[in-house]
């Protein structure tokens, strides 16, 4: 437990230590291209429950289980801060895709919207507190489509 | 920004890699001050001028965040644009060649 | 569990010194100065203050670092033991003096056990 | 106890007679004839360590031992794949080459210290110089460069030196390890970090052996260890735990600390004589540096 307090408090000091240096390689530019950057739903992403994130992302929509959806992420993962997550459907019309992890602080992961140009495969390395079901919702059809995983993060171990 | 993008049977598969701390706030430093919150808000990608994905992230993405996304449409040469905004307004632009 | 493992540690040696019979000189010379070194230096601080119980576990500590055998948990009894006696807390500084002495000590132990027999660590 | 204590000095000191005259015999007898085979010594070193791993994991392929313990641990492996995939060391290898192009304020530059300017290098570190006695390591080889050009030494076990480190290892991918141990001096650099691998150490009393020979592949707490077969080849790395990259030797002082034994300082004689044995213990697999960790 010691050892482990101990590398912890060396994590942050380097978190620290890469925060400055990301910080100063960050180009602030000054014209932008026409990139739309639609509003952050801050009401979602700061949600503290997963019923809360779900329902400011998703108000009144109906959430249906469906095998339609695959959810690949591993099964125990390697390091909680990484942890690699691809989600895939053949759904039609899809327009979002989000991913939650029940027992962050923060449900919301991410939303992905996509248009139809748009094949609905996305990954992303997603940051995992403790042992947590991953859900993935596929919104499509007006209804989410929702497949769900637990996903293991041991703490405690020999990586020093 | 590294952007990777590839086209295979008409689908264009794009990877990017954002060098960004995606800082939680919720973090200390050694001397118990919480380290400010500063994490990459939103994410969108252009091909040839054209919006091709769009993403909202929260805290929970990864350092040096990670992020694919396929679509259909795309010929080797064309440019994928790539901007990231982040929670104290900075952003950045990539540009990449679908290979 | 930490102490689990020095047990295991200590025991492991023991078992090595009983076990293997025909203990040649060299090895049973090495354990018997070990034995008298250890059993003086607890005879001699048996009831005494706590400041030369600190000053042995300095020493003995240094010596086992200047070997590379210094464990991480030992420097900090000693600072701690420091902190208890100047806030006048006898009977802890008394105990973490000693529990910094028994570390120095087993370290210590650990690099000559290790100089004599690291080929036995040698797996096959 | 004053007599036992005499009777033991007296005892001590017949035996260390004897020992002398024991070692003035060998001595004696190695200006006549040709001293041990210190390289035939090594290569049996060598074929009863990779034997080991053989024997422990039968299935796995030799130069599978480059992956660290992705090598023998498939749940893992198949998230370190798709970290690989587009791994986070990219950067530091952009970063590195950037730096390594960068001359120094006397106009000289990093690929004036190196042989073929550099490029494709790795596989030859760390080396015995005879002449300075000592292991040389890619980031020794790096800081001496410096110094030797005027520049300030950079700090041995992340930042500047591991991106410089991992440009470097980039360029050697998939150059087999060609580590050797020439002469006397290097054999016995070779022992000291043989004997540092196989000594327990720190509160928890664990060698490096013991938990990267014995238990590898096997949980120990929550991790799987991986095999000591190969450990340098994959360095520097980019660690999700550390966010960053690192050198082999802040690994080592992390593993140390695992095991409650107060680190030793990166570079220092120790780890580089750690590193060294380790690196001839590899011998025959391919340069994997940089690469990513969990």
């Amino acid at each position: 437990m010691n050892v482990n307090g101990k590398s912890m408090t060396m994590n942050r000091r380097g978190f620290l230590g890469n925060l400055l240096k990301g910080a100063a390689c960050v180009v602030a530019a000054t014209s932008l291209p026409r990139l739309a950057f639609a509003a952050w739903n801050e009401k979602a992403f700061k949600a503290e429950t997963l019923d809360g994130a779900l329902n400011s992302k998703y108000p009144g929509l109906e959430i249906v289980d469906s095998t339609a959806v695959k959810l690949k992420a591993p099964a125990i993962a390697e390091n909680g801060a990484v942890v690699p997550v691809s989600v895939k459907t053949d759904l039609p019309d899809v327009k979002t895709i989000s991913l939650f992890v029940e027992k962050n602080p923060s449900p919301l992961a991410a939303t992905f919207h996509l248009t139809p140009v748009n094949v609905a495969d996305v990954s992303i390395r997603i940051r995992m507190g403790e042992t947590s079901n991953l859900i993935a919702v596929v919104e499509s059809g007006g209804k989410l489509h929702r497949v769900q995983q637990e996903v293991k993060v041991t703490i405690g171990g020999c990586g020093g | 920004m590294k952007i990777k993008a590839k086209v295979k049977k008409e689908i264009t598969k794009v990877k990017m890699l954002i060098k960004h701390p995606m800082e939680t706030g919720r973090r200390k430093d050694q001397d118990g001050n919480v380290i400010p919150g500063l994490y990459i808000t939103e994410v969108s990608a252009s091909h040839n001028g054209q919006p091709v994905f769009h993403a909202e992230v929260g805290q929970a993405v990864s350092k040096d965040p990670y992020m694919a996304f396929s679509f259909k449409g795309g010929v080797a040469g064309d440019k994928i644009a790539i901007t990231w905004i982040d929670s104290s307004g900075a952003t950045e632009t990539g540009e990449a060649a679908i290979k | 569990m930490a102490r689990l493992h020095v047990n295991k540690f200590s025991l492991s040696m023991m078992t090595k010194m009983s076990c293997e019979k025909p203990m040649n000189k060299v090895r049973l010379l090495f354990f018997i100065v070990l034995s008298i070194t250890l059993f003086s230096s607890g005879r001699l601080y048996a009831g005494a203050g706590v400041k030369p119980i600190l000053e042995d576990a300095r020493t003995t500590l240094d010596k086992a670092s200047a070997r590379g055998f210094e464990w991480t948990t030992t420097r900090k009894l000693i600072t701690d033991a420091e902190t208890a006696l100047a806030a006048g807390d006898k009977d802890k500084s008394l105990k973490l003096a000693k529990a910094a002495l028994n570390e120095a000590e087993k370290s210590l132990i650990q690099a000559n056990y290790a100089e004599a027999h690291w080929q036995a660590g040698i797996p096959l | 106890m004053g007599l036992v204590k005499r009777t033991l000095k007296i005892k001590t000191g017949v035996i260390l007679a004897g020992l002398l005259a024991l070692n003035c015999m060998a001595s004696a007898d190695a200006g006549n004839e040709p001293g041990p085979d210190f390289k035939a010594m090594v290569q049996q070193d060598i074929k009863t360590f990779q034997a080991y791993y053989k024997m422990r994991f039968a299935k796995v392929e030799f130069a599978e031992y480059k992956n660290g313990v992705y090598a023998i641990d498939s749940a893992s492996r198949e998230q370190w794949l798709e970290m690989e995939d587009f791994p986070p060391y990219e950067f530091a290898v952009d970063d590195g080459e950037a730096l390594f192009e960068t001359l120094f304020a006397n106009g000289k530059s990093y690929a004036d210290c190196f042989a073929n300017g550099g490029d494709g290098v790795r596989q030859n570190y760390p080396y015995f110089d005879s002449k300075k006695g000592e292991v040389i390591t890619l980031e020794l080889a790096i800081n001496n460069c410096r110094e030797a050009n005027g520049e300030k030494p950079l700090a041995y076990k992340k930042g500047a030196l591991a991106v410089l480190s991992a440009y470097m290892a980039s360029t050697s991918t998939g150059s087999v390890f060609a580590v050797s141990v020439p002469d006397e001096a290097a054999y016995q650099a070779y022992s000291e970090g043989k004997e540092f691998f196989y000594s327990k150490r720190g509160q928890l009393n664990f060698s490096c052996a013991d938990c990267h020979m014995r238990v590898a592949g096997q949980k120990l707490r929550a991790d799987i260890t991986s095999p000591a077969l190969g450990h340098p080849t994959g360095f520097p790395v980019y660690r999700a735990k550390w966010g960053e990259m690192g050198t082999l030797h802040r690994r080592y002082a992390g593993c140390n600390k695992n095991i409650r034994a107060k680190p030793l300082p990166a570079q220092g004689r120790a780890y580089r004589n750690l590193e060294y044995f380790q690196s001839v213990m590899s011998q025959g697999l391919e340069v994997n540096g940089p690469s990513s960790r969990k």
